[in-house]
């Protein structure tokens, strides 16, 4: 299976919330609030203790949801609730290689299918170091994400083509995090990539406004917008924790989430 | 990139290019003698290499087994090992074009010894140190200052090395094109474990000339205390081709049967970290736990890929030093050799002790004296006064 | 026992056989070549000698004049030259028979290197501090505690080094018989001034050698900093014969024309002080002033006899140094070289970087880096804070 | 002059008390009761910052004076005050070489003869380093007191034979201060002393009870009493400066004193 087909007519908006954060009930209801606010698919991010690829916002969340007793069992384990209220779009697993590392290999991928988990992404394992968990990937019908990256050069045609479910383009050098401006080499970057590519395009790391959503939809097929919400959350976390004023908070962070969303999305 | 099982470069795709580039440069500069030539004037001229190998005589005699043999890497400019790498590296980094350089720091000394060379090569230098070692480590702060290096106090995590480390890599992924990330022991992705381990080969290699032209024969052992594990994969080097026992020497601080050790072989399991496939210090769900130990060099949750192999192997074997038998060694060192060892040294003398005792006389073991303890008496200070003892 | 009209021997009748007994057992020792060779085997092996000169290119060229180098005395073993003095000296007292030795100190680092031989040499160790420097040098003290020192607190006068010396002088007094003392500098009773040239000419001898080597000629001129002056003399012991100009540099405090300076050929009288006649900050009935550096190891009333003498013939020009150029000197040296000196030495890096300005592109200066400035970093901190810059 | 007769059928009692301490009149009264209480001479102690061969109770008496600004001519200067209040004892001055190397050679003896004073002690310099001072006493009639010690050996011969007014023997090893014990050696210490002195044998360093003086009288001619006595007026020396009660301590210091004095004096 894949995530998505090979062309899309909407700008793909995927969205990345860290599991536990504040606490799973509320991962759930906030994934149900994404894909009300028009996700097209959502990254569940594995709370881990040195996440190297992220800015201090993501950072954060980590350690919120480790404080929580999160872990990657019990974040896959969420997935199923989700579905049960009605979440239909994919999840994709955003985690560390460590955690993945410390679990069988079987158990790992029986755990990704039972809990209805669509793909994987690993930003600490390079295209070399992943042949196997790629091929594993592959048997098991669970879309391996790939990274690729400005510096990537003469790698992006061996990752673009070997890309599944979409390629995950990092906007920019450098970890996640909220950034204003994106490079200006990035448009000749994203066009390299696309001529590989045989899924969509997407760009992540650093999206945090509209109009950085609008400005890249002309050069690539979607956003992952992660530590914009994730913020979002953290503002939001004293509420979201209330019982009382819940509600009203997942239909204000619903609200944030829909400015990453083009009107003219017709998913 | 592999040692055995271990090793590899498990990081963020924006530094596979960088770490490729690294990789080839310094494949290249190895075989430039230009460099080479640097490079050993450098360890000459600058940092007063070759450092010497001391006959500890009164222990010996106090033991009454094998001699003791100390490769004085305190010796050193800076006072430790560390600058072996940093003025290979550094020159790489120049060799490369880079003007900036990072590292990341625990108590201060790789730090230190990044800044010297930073400063001697005209560079601009970031050290990345938890904000809790900033505190701990003011004096080693103000050097870098000194020396004219910007010290970054890094805030996540528990704030010590580990957490220094993850930001330095963080701070590289997204200034990789100007700066060139000083690693500071045998760990992080390949190529790093690699070029660390021959940067400080120097010290192996410097000691088995210097021990066979005293002996007229090799060491029966040689030990060298181990957190990354630069100075010990440095010393093993030279003597793995040999019929010589090598021991490494882990921080084993309250106890490995506590929570509070940094003993990674002894009691760790396999995983990743800072890029590279080894053991590490986690829980069953893979994350990393914060190791202890009083010496601020060994308390490190990982260790370098090639000792994670050459533990797996059997061709080293490793063993456990607690604070406390550390502390004792260093004392007996001071008390009867007049010489002040770091912390992370006296773990390796303490295992050269205990081993030295159940020797013949006719043997000898060659201990790598990593650093000089002055950076330690602070701790020392606090330690006495803690068990009553000054 | 004369230096030209300095030096002698003015002490108590108590001392006149104990110092004619060490006389002569210097010279019987000086004359053994088992002495000379356990005497070099330790500072090569134990202390790591010979140690580098490196070449400062980086100042040299941000100063545009002669070209400059360092002999690196703060490679040595604990740090600073004072370790070739007290090698020599606890050699001549197991030669002698001794089994307990003293010693005095200011900041400690005579002190250190003392305990540190007397630990080697399994020899009671009593080291008299002042009471002041005590508290300002914790750690040293503790250092010296852990080599298995016993660390006195003199109480009496200032309770600084020139007390600390009294006190050690009424000590041996009263414990000749099986006490050695170990005297840290070219100062003191006839035979000390000499004894320690001998044992400190290491410097000077290799430095010569060492700059020949390199540049096929001797250096334009010598500058070493002086307190007591054993550096300076152990420096330029090996280029009186030669025409090279030899800089002594010494502390001027806040200002030679303040009272807080240790400029004692600048500002002194002649006089006796610990035995011997020479150049001495005193009042007009002779009483004694206490001197004032930032550096507390020339931060002494007095200068070696025999630099007394080459001043007054003015074989040698010594030139006086504020501790704020000794402060820029350092921060110099530490920015462009990536070497941190003691704040003494910095004195002598001040007066050579003066000098080298001036000086054309194919001349040189070599100078004597004492020491380390490791021990100095506290001093640095505080002093950056008062002024605002840290 | 000589200060004594080559032969004294007396025991010498030679006190020795720091000019200035705790006062400059004070130290006149106290050398006219130290007379009345029987001194054979008086040794008149110059204060110096560097006193190495005095232990505590002295060094302490040498800060006092000092702050009391005290120096090497003012001290001299109180021996003619002493006269006129009717001292006819000898009166000699120690003190450290340094403060009398200030002085011009010509105008400190001009000083010395002025001012009265009989001898010259200067416990920093050694036998080879006095040549010239010793010819210049002889010159002006000072007598050079010399130092001799147990350590002295081979040189006790060489410094008894040149000694003048008498000789001053270091009665242990060690710088002055009160001792309980003397060393069971001295007693063939003194003998050789004795045998190649002409002019009495006096011992000091250490004395500080009658019991040492009366042991002492049987193998020497007479003690020098420092420490004791400076540290009787350090105990006395609030009272020794109030107007009142002075006169008392005065006469309570000279009983102190008189403990150092044989009954069988006869002097």
């Amino acid at each position: 299976m894949t995530l998505f087909k090979q062309s899309v007519n909407s700008q793909l908006f995927i969205p990345f919330i860290t599991a536990g954060d504040p606490h799973s009930d509320v991962t759930v209801d906030l994934a149900i609030a994404l894909q009300d606010a028009g996700a097209s698919a959502i990254e569940l991010g594995i709370p881990y203790s040195d996440p190297v690829a992220d800015g201090p916002v993501i950072q954060k969340a980590s350690s919120r949801a480790l404080k929580n007793g999160m872990n990657i069992i019990e974040a896959m384990k969420l997935v199923p609730k989700m579905r049960k209220k009605g979440l239909n779009i994919p999840i994709i697993l955003f985690t560390y290689y460590n955690p993945v590392l410390q679990l069988n290999q079987e158990s790992f991928f029986a755990l990704l299918r039972e809990n209805t988990i669509d793909g994987l992404l690993i930003p600490d394992i390079p295209f070399e170091e992943s042949e196997e968990l790629r091929q594993k990937c592959k048997e098991q019908s669970i879309n391996f994400i790939s990274l690729v990256a400005p510096t990537s050069s003469s790698r992006i045609k061996m990752i673009a083509e070997a890309a599944e479910g979409f390629i995950y383009c990092v906007s920019s050098l450098g970890v996640t995090g909220v950034r204003k401006n994106f490079d200006e080499s990035i448009t000749s970057f994203l066009k390299e990539v696309k001529s590989y590519s045989s899924v969509p395009v997407v760009v992540g790391f650093g999206v945090s406004s509209r109009e950085q959503v609008e400005l890249l939809s002309n050069i690539c097929d979607g956003v992952v917008v992660g530590s914009a919400l994730v913020r979002e959350i953290e503002r939001l976390q004293t509420t979201l924790m209330d019982k009382e004023g819940r509600q009203q908070a997942i239909e204000d962070f619903q609200q944030f989430a829909k400015t990453f969303v083009l009107v003219n999305e017709m998913k | 990139g592999r040692y055995g099982d271990f090793g590899g470069r498990f990081v963020p795709e924006t530094l596979m290019t960088p770490l490729a580039e690294i990789e080839q440069a310094h494949k290249e500069a190895m075989n430039d003698p230009e460099f080479i030539e640097e490079y050993h004037y450098l360890l000459k001229e600058y940092s007063g290499r070759p450092t010497t190998i001391t006959f500890a005589g009164n222990v010996t005699n106090k033991l009454g087994g094998a001699k003791i043999y100390l490769k004085r890497e305190d010796l050193n400019h800076t006072g430790a090992h560390k600058i072996n790498n940093a003025i290979g590296q550094v020159l790489l980094a120049k060799r490369m074009g880079k003007t900036k350089v990072i590292a990341e720091t625990g108590a201060g000394q790789h730090g230190v010894a990044t800044a010297t060379v930073a400063a001697k090569f005209g560079m601009e230098c970031k050290v990345f140190m938890g904000e809790e070692d900033v505190r701990r480590q003011e004096l080693n702060v103000f050097r870098m200052q000194l020396l004219g290096a910007e010290v970054i106090p890094v805030t996540s995590g528990n704030k010590t090395l580990k957490d220094a480390t993850n930001e330095a890599m963080r701070y590289w992924v997204q200034h990789c094109s100007d700066h060139f990330y000083i690693i500071g022991s045998v760990v992080g992705p390949h190529p790093y474990p690699y070029i660390v381990r021959e940067f400080q080969r120097v010290i192996g290699d410097e000691a088995r000339e210097q021990f066979y032209n005293i002996e007229g024969s090799l060491p029966t052992k040689v030990v060298a205390c181990v957190g990354g594990g630069s100075n010990a994969i440095g010393m093993f080097a030279a003597f793995l081709p040999d019929e010589v026992e090598l021991v490494g020497a882990e921080a084993a601080g309250k106890g490995v049967e506590t929570d509070l050790h940094a003993a990674t072989i002894t009691k760790g399991t396999r995983g990743v970290l800072h890029g590279s496939l080894t053991y590490l210090l986690q829980d069953e769900y893979g994350q990393i736990i914060e190791p202890y130990s009083i010496s601020a060099g060994l308390d490190y949750p990982g260790i370098g890929p090639e000792h994670a192999h050459l533990a797996s192997t059997g061709r080293v074997k490793y063993e456990s030093v607690t604070d406390q038998e550390a502390l004792n060694a260093l004392e007996l060192l001071a008390r009867e050799e007049g010489i002040l060892a770091a912390i992370e040294s006296a773990h390796a003398l303490s295992t050269a002790f205990s081993h030295a005792k159940k020797m013949n006389q006719d043997e000898s073991i060659l201990v790598c004296l990593s650093g000089r303890g002055d950076k330690d008496v602070h701790t020392l200070m606090a330690h006495y006064k803690e068990v009553g003892k000054a």
